[in-house]
């Protein structure tokens, strides 16, 4: 029998992942699969508990709606990069940085 | 009509009209102001004469007392639970505020006629003026603390503009000053507001009120709410009613001003055109006291009480400290403005005391310097105006070159330091005396700083004197030599049209304290009785 | 009024009322409508004229007849009330008397003197306003208004000063005397206030008279105990220091006596009005009007300043070159008689010193007047460079000026205090009575009298050193430039006819008709309520023969010294001359002390607002800048504040510091994501 | 240990491990491609969760749409992109990634603590659920029930979804395209 | 499947009864359809149809939301299976909603500079118009679902309208990091949702098992839940510490842009966390999670960071973004007392901030419009050459400060009552907190609100030659806000009896 618990681990650890994409990663694309990632597992938290609740079916129903707003939004946030590409020439967004204090 | 509505809103209707009228008749808008200050002049001066004594119309905490009063249903809101909230526009007037008012409407009127000197846009001067004039008029007749706070505010704003577009070099420095000083006390001024209207209720009506009168009972205050009398609540630890008290105090003691709270002033009044610095000294400053007296001894009478030691020692440093700062000025505006911050600690003085005498020393010192500041700062624009320069070391002789003015900075000097026969003498020998008697009455100051308060009148004799005779006396010398001996003229009419009646009010108060002192001694009586018996023991 | 009056009372004290406001009228009448007129001159003299025709009338009524008082409402202030009223008692009509009769000569005089001045009319105002501040404080009965007058005289002596405001000098003398003159004024009010408050009352007769409030108030176990007030005892000492204070203010008294020979800066009429003869008796009459407020000690304190400024002035007077500030010094040291005579308890003897020196001392100013002119008219016509006050210019005037001469001897005689004069009744009465009380007080109190005696030595010297310089010999001026013309003389009758009239009074009959008892003045009876009784006995003799003595011998010196020049030369350069030629230092000590230290004070109260008080709302203001700094500096590198807790990725945190720079979004997702976990875990760990 | 369980622990590990690898990877390229795999291993972690309809999309719309979606991007966004992607610092844990590095541990540290914390498996709610079999069995199919809460239930989300997507597309339609020219 | 045939029609009949009170958002989808179809069909030339069809469709929504008033006098209504919640405060909050979304309509066209986007501006109402019916939702949602999908479906819109003007360098930035920071915090925020989820069982907030359920949990494992749901809501509201975007996106986007994100998703937001929290603050076995105390934290930083952050900007709009950030916090304010008359006084402070913010925004562009200025240092002496614009900057400026007479006055009193009552009963130190912190940000607003009439006015004008672009609509616009913050300054109850 799998454990929830396990689940959760994967998943806290899948987020913790993603997190450190976002952080570091010098590509928005990059940025964006890491975001992805903590949906992925925020998804799976979901997903898991999902299995007890046969009859609202919550969980599985979130998830669905997530993976599509999921894509709406990187669908999205890829046409602003590509904007972005064509003004700076880079993707870079440590390089993007006309707007600061 | 309501007479006091009728005073407040003039201005304002005269203003809209400037605002409405095409700018190609700009040279009118002087007059119009000057017609519309002299209608409020005219309707105060008929609510003076007019204007019942009497133990039986004394004010203070009795609502039916008050007189000319009006009182309509404002912002009446049904919170739920919370109960309802009562917003009355609530004017009304006693003895003190009469005085005050009369004061305030023929400082307008010596306002309005400096303002001839203005040459910049003048519409939005005489608009922003009239706004002012509203608000400052509308804070002595407002019983609603709610529209009492209003007025207060909205004093800031047009000042702000009329100090920083129409004034000195570094006006903008002093507008930002003073705007910041001043908002930063009235700010807090509105948590106490909020906390005093949560703590009363009307009795009649059961709603939590922002009545002013009502908010002077201690039986209206809820049980244990903040600023309850009896339930002794603690804000962060202190007892609730001080904590509100010096915040009321610190917005007032800036307008006031208080020493160390005083650094405003100076700036503002260099800086600010003449007539605005004539409304500055005139008027504002008597707001702050005002506002001692009818809301922080009023409404927290116990704690003016407790701490009418720190309010004397106040005072008694403002006398000394404003007298020794004005010594040492060399700009004639600067010393003036100082001159001011030692004249208004008698007030505190007085105040503090809470004697008969002494609050009636205050009440007339707030008059009698409204009329004098008005014209030592009326004076200084004069010269000021005539070459630009406001040194007390650029000048030396001018009684030789304008003897007619040199006799009104006499009269005005000389009435300021104190010369019998003129109004101040009368009020700060009283608000010295009460000072004295407050330690046998009630035993609230020591007598030394009533001795000390007398050497402030000493070294206003001195820097008064010395100015007189490094600028008027002596054989004439003038930093910009003979262009200045040209432009210096003597005074003409319509300057002498403002100086002749201050200069014989300064003397016949002088000499007729009772002018004054009729009207108010009913209320005064009044508050101090009630401040006396009502809170404590 | 108060009360119903005999008609007559009421008539009286109309004509007092009259007699106060008539120069008022004529002040206001000159103000408004004799700008530049020369006819300003009579209209205040024709004020003063019938002014003192009508206080002779009071005088004859009230003068040791009855006292009246009445007194109507001012104003209410609380739920006291304020009187406004008159007083006419033996004091008070005296000093009308005296205030209006001396006036009336100086008017005339004036209206010569003045003539050419261009400010004549502003002159004759000043001077009406003067008259009218100085008779209303004697008939005042209640302290705030005399208080009230007390100050307009003040006021009006300043003016008068600085008559000539484009003088440098004056101006300076008109402000050193106001502001001397308001030390006093404060001491006084300060006094008032107390007595005020202690008594509920300003009415001085309420206080003051017999059986008063201040005889029935005692002083017990420290405290000042009066019918419902007690205060510490200290209070009583504060107002007798207070009122001390305005007299010697007024009085010229040491240590506030400095103003009196500065304020010479003023027209030599209006000295002698006022710097001589009336108002510097204002101090006097305050002590005589508040007297039963002072115990023993005090005034025992009070005869020891009197008796040092007597003795202080008078060497003073020694070595000045200036004729009117020796007369200067000379009054300073008369005031000091007076003042010492009150404090041993030779009321009515001070009082009497009072009036036959404002004759004596009204005269000498004038005649100095004339001198001081006629040297003047002598120096325009040639164009000479020399001071005309100066003594050392002078002499021989005594064929020139004959009738000032004369009236200028009696004066100096009679200030001397050679018999037949005025001067030595009631200088005598002094000495005498200064004696008698300093017997049984042990030895240090003889100091006393015998100051008081070597005073008197003193004035012999400085009159007769002054009279020998100015009239006798010949015209220094003459003799240094041989060719200058000279034409003087005593002046028209303007001139003369007042001071034949003060030289009149300044003889004997006018007081007594003995010419050697002065217990027999007429005016001391006025006030045999204070008077201390003295048994007649042989000092009443010793006293005035061995003063005269001496005093004759002293002038005889210095004629030795002054006219034959041979046998005795003075030091000119020895620490006593300096002393006294310097005015004992003390206006020096004031300018360079005093007057430092308050403008230094006021100074540092200007730095401390500017740099502390300003300083520290500057401060607020950077603080608040600041502040305003470290919550961008948090929003930006809100990483390094809590990274740099941990010192083992130091190094890591420049390079990250570096890369995480302004505008990055992944910066700012870090910080966000930090702030978030730092937050979480802040809380649990308070939460715990 | 079952199959089953050995089947979680391997895919767990597999998507860990394919993760990591995106994050540690300085080719552009191959990250793109280990996150491929990454989503793979976590569908078949949906099917181990009894989520097969979830599953099914995850790989329909996460391998189909949206990572295509991205490789398309990548390609667009050209060579420059692809040079500078390749210029990464060479080391995983470089001290430039340390702070991210450290917070994420920070995170994970939390997260487990709070798993641990909460005690998922004894949670009230779903020992109410294995009381009242409101447990989804391993050989149902959700398929239908997910059908059916979508048109009752899930009405509204469903709907306004729809209007989402549609402003997704206009609005990224309007940025995508060239100035002056319409779809 | 069997088991949900039973509860098909009670689900349907659910769903459909919803119907009638889901008028106004069946509107806006209706508008959202027409305005699409009319940019498809009239092309590049649609822009200024597009816009009257949206305009005159959010008059329609408007009269929908005050009918809505009639059915809830019984009290507020489940939607769709307890997906929404329809009370009295949503009405309120979707009034203001369509009140300033309709000015915004009317005010995009009035940007010089978006106007002369080449792409039209038809797309950009399409996206207004559905982001409304995202604000609707997020006002209403009571369900962590619904609650997700309406804050993405809001930030979606943001993106768009963000990075609208794909030709500007600016803008697209903007949209970058909008859109980057934006999908992260929702991760975040979704990650959350799980956990809440996971502990609770239940997506429905008000099923009352919610809070039952998470109550009995460990404390520590809920809070983190509830604080990485508050940052996805945070981000919406942009208090601090997820504020961090704020600044660069408000100066990057579209002035008009700007003035819908400063307003529209941050006034939604509060509504959307007002019915987050009710369910666990009226729970009266609530234990762990303090929401007042966390909140009232956030408050004070908010308003710190935020008012003082701003004096240091010379950029307008940057400026404005700051005090948006302060004026976050004051809300918040009035958010945390959880009473009816601390809701009443939130609408109200929240509707007057709208106005006035639109108003400054308005303004500022206006004067980008005439001189092309946006650094506050440039506006010297500009007083005197618009003398109306500028009056009405002073005006709005005042009210955003909040001194009398202005709605902004009155909006604060409303708050600092609110707020005392209940501190007077409780005595909580962070609602004083709060009070004093609240008046002191006032002081420091006033540092910066004041750079914008001091250079108008006081500084001495610097002869700017260059010609008037007059843009009379947005004076006539930020002329009727100011009358009408003078007149609610003067009589708020004409408004607050509504609240």
């Amino acid at each position: 029998m799998i454990t929830l618990a396990d689940f959760m681990i994967v998943s806290a650890v899948l987020f913790c992942t993603g997190m450190f994409i976002i952080v570091s990663k010098k590509n928005s694309i990059q940025i964006l699969i890491g975001v992805e990632l903590m949906l992925n597992a925020a998804i799976l938290n979901l997903v898991a508990f999902g299995k007890y609740d046969r009859i609202n079916n919550s969980g599985q129903m979130f998830a669905l709606f997530a993976i599509v707003l999921a894509a709406a939004t990187t669908a999205v946030a890829l046409a602003i990069i590509l904007n972005v590409y064509k003004q700076y020439k880079t993707i870079d967004p440590d390089k993007i940085k006309q707007l600061k204090d | 009509m309501n007479i006091l509505t009728l005073l407040i809103f003039t201005p304002v209707l005269f203003g809209l009209i400037i605002l409405l009228l095409p700018s190609s008749i700009r040279a009118s808008f002087k007059y119009i102001a000057l017609l519309a200050t002299l209608l409020q002049l005219g309707f105060s001066i008929w609510m003076y004469l007019n204007f019942k004594t009497g133990a039986a119309y004394a004010g203070i905490n009795h609502e039916e007392q008050f007189q000319f009063v009006q009182k309509l249903p404002w912002i009446s809101l049904d919170l739920g639970g919370a109960g309802k909230m009562q917003i009355e526009y609530f004017v009304g007037i006693d003895g003190i505020s009469v005085t005050l008012l009369v004061m305030t409407s023929l400082v307008l009127v010596i306002a309005a006629i400096a303002s001839w000197e203005i040459t910049s846009n003048l519409k939005g001067f005489f608009a922003l003026f009239l706004l002012l004039d509203m608000a400052v008029v509308g804070v002595f007749c407002a019983l609603d603390f709610f529209l009492f706070y209003t007025f207060y505010e909205l004093m800031l704003l047009p000042l702000y503009f009329l100090i920083g577009m129409w004034g000195g070099a570094r006006r903008e420095y002093a507008a930002i000053k003073f705007f910041l000083y001043t908002l930063f006390g009235s700010v807090f001024m509105l948590l106490v507001m909020v906390g005093l209207y949560l703590s009363v209720k009307d009795p009649v009506t059961g709603n939590h009120t922002f009545n002013m009168v009502q908010m002077m009972n201690p039986k209206n205050y809820i049980d244990g709410s903040v600023f309850s009398i009896l339930s002794h609540q603690t804000i962060l630890g202190m007892p609730a009613r001080t904590v509100g008290f010096v915040v009321l105090f610190i917005a007032f003691a800036i307008k006031v001003p208080v020493v160390p709270l005083h650094t405003w002033l100076p700036d503002a009044h260099v800086e600010a055109p003449t007539p605005v610095s004539i409304i500055l000294a005139g008027i504002l400053l008597k707001i702050g006291g005002y506002g001692i007296i009818r809301i922080c001894s009023g409404i927290f009478p116990d704690v003016a009480y407790s701490g009418a030691y720190w309010l004397g020692l106040l005072g008694v440093i403002s006398i000394l400290y404003g007298a020794f700062n004005a010594l040492a000025q060399r700009d004639l505006k600067r010393m003036i403005a100082y001159s001011s911050v030692s004249h208004m600690g008698f007030v505190l003085l007085g105040i503090a005391s809470q004697t008969a005498e002494g609050i009636s020393g205050a009440v007339l010192q707030m008059v009698s310097h409204g009329f004098l500041s008005t014209m030592l700062f009326f004076l200084v624009g004069v010269i000021y105006n005539r070459v630009h320069d406001r040194d007390i070391y650029n000048f030396r002789g001018l009684g030789t070159l304008m003897p007619k003015y040199t006799v009104y900075v006499m009269v005005a000097f000389f009435a300021s330091l104190g010369l019998p026969g003129f109004s101040a003498f009368v009020a700060e020998a009283f608000s010295l005396a009460g000072a004295f008697k407050s330690h046998n009455v009630n035993g609230l100051l020591p007598y030394w700083m009533a001795v000390c308060g007398s050497v402030g009148i000493l070294l206003s004799a001195a820097y008064f004197l010395w100015t007189l005779q490094r600028m008027f006396f002596g054989t004439v010398s003038l930093k910009g030599g003979d262009i200045w001996k040209i432009a210096l003229t003597d005074i003409n009419w319509r300057e002498t049209l403002a100086l002749l009646p201050l200069a014989l009010i300064a003397l016949v108060l002088g000499v007729m304290p009772s002018l004054v002192l009729g009207k108010i001694n009913d209320s005064v009586l009044a508050l101090v009785q009630f401040t006396q018996t009502v809170f404590h023991r | 009024m108060s009360k119903a009056l005999p008609y007559q009372d009421i008539q009286t004290i109309y004509f007092a009322i009259a007699a106060v406001v008539l120069p008022f009228a004529a002040f206001v009448i000159n103000f408004l409508f004799l700008g530049k007129s020369k006819l300003s001159g009579w209209v205040s003299t024709l004020a003063i004229l019938v002014s003192s025709v009508l206080a002779a009338i009071i005088f004859t009524r009230v003068w040791n007849v009855q006292q009246i008082h009445v007194k109507q409402i001012w104003f209410r202030i609380g739920d006291s009330y304020l009187y406004t009223g008159i007083l006419l008692n033996n004091l008070s009509v005296l000093m009308l008397g005296l205030v209006s009769v001396i006036a009336l000569p100086v008017h005339i005089y004036s209206t010569a003197y003045m003539k050419d001045d261009a400010g004549y009319s502003r002159y004759f105002q000043y001077l009406s306003f003067f008259c009218f501040s100085m008779l209303a404080l004697v008939v005042m009965d209640n302290l705030i208004l005399l208080y009230a007058f007390w100050e307009l005289v003040g006021f009006s002596s300043y003016l008068l000063i600085g008559f000539w405001f484009d003088r440098a000098n004056a101006v300076q003398a008109n402000k050193k005397a106001f502001i001397i003159n308001r030390i006093g004024d404060i001491g006084l009010l300060t006094a008032i206030i107390i007595l005020f408050n202690q008594y509920q009352t300003f009415d001085i007769e309420r206080l003051f008279k017999e059986g008063g409030l201040i005889a029935s108030s005692t002083i017990k176990n420290g405290l000042w105990i009066s019918a419902d007030i007690q205060t510490p005892v200290i209070w009583q000492y504060i107002a007798c220091i207070g009122i001390f204070l305005g007299v010697a203010a007024k009085s010229a008294q040491f240590p506030l006596h400095t103003w009196l020979p500065d304020a010479m800066e003023g027209p030599t009429s209006v000295s002698a009005l006022i710097h001589a003869a009336t108002m510097v008796a204002a101090g006097v009459f305050l002590l005589g009007r508040v007297y039963p407020l002072f115990n023993p000690a005090e005034l025992t304190t009070l005869a020891v300043i009197g008796c040092f400024t007597a003795f202080m002035a008078a060497t003073i007077a020694l070595t000045q070159n200036d004729l009117k500030r020796i007369l200067a010094y000379s009054t300073i040291s008369q005031l000091g008689y007076m003042v010492m005579a009150m404090g041993i308890g030779a009321y009515a003897t001070s009082l009497f010193h009072l009036v036959t020196h404002a004759f004596f001392k009204c005269l000498l100013f004038l005649s100095a007047g004339i001198v001081i002119h006629q040297i003047k008219h002598i120096k325009e016509d040639n164009n000479l460079d020399i001071d005309p006050q100066d003594i050392a210019n002078m002499g021989g005037l005594r064929k020139k000026l004959p009738l000032t001469f004369i009236a200028t001897l009696i004066g100096g005689l009679a200030l001397i205090g050679l018999p037949l004069t005025s001067g030595y009744l009631s200088k005598e009465g002094i000495l005498i009575t200064t004696y008698e009380w300093a017997q049984g007080k042990g030895d240090m109190m003889l100091l006393v009298p015998l100051f008081a005696f070597f005073t008197s030595c003193l004035t012999a010297f400085y009159v007769a050193r002054m009279l020998l310089k100015v009239f006798f010999g010949d015209l220094n001026l003459q003799f240094l430039n041989p060719e200058i013309k000279i034409h003087i003389g005593d002046g028209g009758w303007r001139y003369k006819a007042p001071l034949v009239f003060l030289a009149l009074c300044s003889l004997f009959p006018f007081f007594s008709f003995n010419p050697f008892l002065h217990e027999e003045t007429w005016l001391l009876y006025g006030f045999s309520a204070y008077n201390s009784k003295s048994v007649f006995d042989i000092m009443h003799i010793a006293i005035p023969v061995l003063v005269n003595g001496a005093s004759l011998l002293i002038i005889y010196y210095a004629y030795m010294i002054y006219m034959k020049r041979s046998t005795i030369v003075l030091p000119q350069s020895g620490l006593l001359y300096r002393l006294s030629f310097n005015e004992w230092y003390i206006d020096r000590f004031y300018n360079r002390v005093v007057v430092k230290f308050v403008l230094v004070l006021s100074d540092m109260a200007f730095w401390f607002d500017r740099k502390v008080i300003d300083g520290f709302v500057n401060l607020l203001e950077k603080i608040g800048v600041f502040t305003a700094g470290i919550a961008s500096w948090f929003d930006r590198y809100i990483v390094d504040g809590i990274l740099h807790l941990s010192a083992v990725i130091v190094q890591a945190i420049g390079g990250f510091a570096r890369r995480f720079q302004n505008g990055k979004v992944q910066y700012y997702l870090f910080s966000m994501l930090l702030a978030v976990i730092v937050v979480f875990i802040l809380k649990i760990l308070i939460w715990n | 240990m079952s199959i089953v369980q050995v089947l979680f622990y391997f895919m767990g590990l597999i998507t860990l491990a394919s993760a990591l690898t995106v994050a540690i990877s300085k080719n552009l390229v191959r990250s793109i491609f280990m996150f491929f795999i990454t989503l793979f291993a976590l569908a078949v972690l949906y099917v181990l969760a009894l989520a097969d309809f979830v599953a099914v999309t995850q790989i329909v719309i996460y391998v189909g749409g949206i990572l295509v979606l991205i490789l398309f991007a990548f390609m667009l966004s050209g060579k420059e992109a692809l040079a500078a992607a390749q210029l990464q610092s060479n080391r995983f844990i470089s001290l430039s990634n340390l702070p991210a590095l450290l917070l994420a541990l920070l995170f994970l540290v939390v997260m487990i603590n709070v798993i641990f914390k909460a005690d998922v498996s004894n949670l009230q709610w779903i020992k109410e659920a294995n009381g009242v079999k409101n447990v989804i069995g391993s050989n149902e199919s959700m398929i239908n029930n997910i059908g059916i809460n979508l048109m009752t239930r899930y009405l509204l989300p469903f709907e306004a979804i729809s209007v989402l997507l549609m402003v997704a597309l206009v609005g990224a339609a309007h940025l995508s395209r060239r100035e002056g020219t319409r779809i | 499947m069997k088991y949900l045939f039973p509860d098909i029609s009670n689900q349907l009949s659910n769903a459909l009864g919803s119907i009638p009170f889901f008028m106004p958002e069946i509107y806006i989808t209706v508008l959202f359809v027409l305005v699409i179809v009319t940019d498809l069909l009239f092309g590049k030339t649609s822009a200024r149809l597009c816009r009257t069809i949206a305009c005159a469709g959010m008059v329609v929504v408007i009269f929908k939301d005050l009918q809505q008033f009639e059915q809830i006098l019984s009290g507020g209504h489940f939607l769709f299976g307890s997906m929404l919640l329809l009370h009295r405060t949503a009405i309120v909050f979707k009034l203001v909603i369509d009140l300033l979304s309709f000015i915004l309509l009317l005010y995009f066209a009035w940007d010089h500079r978006l106007k002369a986007h080449k792409k039209g501006l038809s797309d950009l109402y399409t996206i207004v118009v559905g982001s409304v019916l995202g604000l609707h939702l997020m006002i209403m949602a009571v369900n962590l679902l619904s609650i997700y999908l309406a804050i993405e479906f809001v930030s979606l819109a943001s993106y768009l309208l963000v990075a609208y003007r794909s030709e500007n360098a600016f803008s697209t930035e903007a949209g970058l990091k909008y859109v980057l920071f934006g999908a992260a915090s929702s991760a975040v925020m979704l990650y959350g949702i799980s956990l809440l989820y996971g502990f609770g069982g239940t997506l429905d907030l008000f099923s009352g098992h919610m809070a039952e359920r998470l109550a009995q949990v460990n404390t520590i494992s809920v809070s983190f839940a509830i604080v990485l749901v508050l940052a996805g809501i945070g981000f919406k509201l942009s208090f601090v510490p997820v504020h961090f975007w704020v600044p660069d996106v408000y100066e990057g986007a579209a002035t008009p842009v700007t003035a819908y994100l400063s307003t529209l998703p941050k006034i939604a937001a509060f509504a959307l966390l007002v019915n987050f929290v009710t369910p666990f603050v009226f729970y009266d076995h609530w234990k762990g999670f303090d929401f007042r105390l966390v909140l009232s934290a956030i408050g004070i930083l908010t308003m710190i960071a935020g008012n003082f952050a701003a004096v240091l900007q010379s950029n307008v709009k940057r400026m404005l973004a700051y005090s948006g950030i302060g004026h976050t916090g004051f809300a918040l304010m009035a958010l945390v007392t959880f009473t009816p008359q601390g809701l009443s006084a939130l609408t109200y402070y929240l509707l007057m901030y709208g106005l006035a913010n639109i108003a400054a925004l308005a303004l500022a562009n206006y004067f980008e419009n005439a001189e092309g200025i946006t650094d506050v240092r440039d506006y010297k002496g500009l007083g005197f050459k618009y003398p109306l614009a500028s009056v009405c900057f002073v005006v709005v400026l005042i009210s955003l400060t909040g001194l009398p007479v202005s709605a902004g006055f009155t909006g604060k009193l409303f708050v600092f009552s609110a707020v005392y009552s209940v501190y007077q009963q409780n005595h909580d130190v962070w609602l004083l907190a709060l009070l004093i912190t609240g008046a002191l940000t006032t002081v420091v607003s006033l540092f910066y609100y004041i750079k914008v009439p001091l250079n108008l006015f006081l500084k001495r004008t610097e002869l700017i030659v260059s010609e008037n672009k007059w843009s009379y609509n947005l004076v006539i616009l930020s002329t009727v806000i100011a009358i009408a913050l003078i007149v609610f300054g003067i009589f708020p109850d004409l408004l607050i009896k509504y609240m």
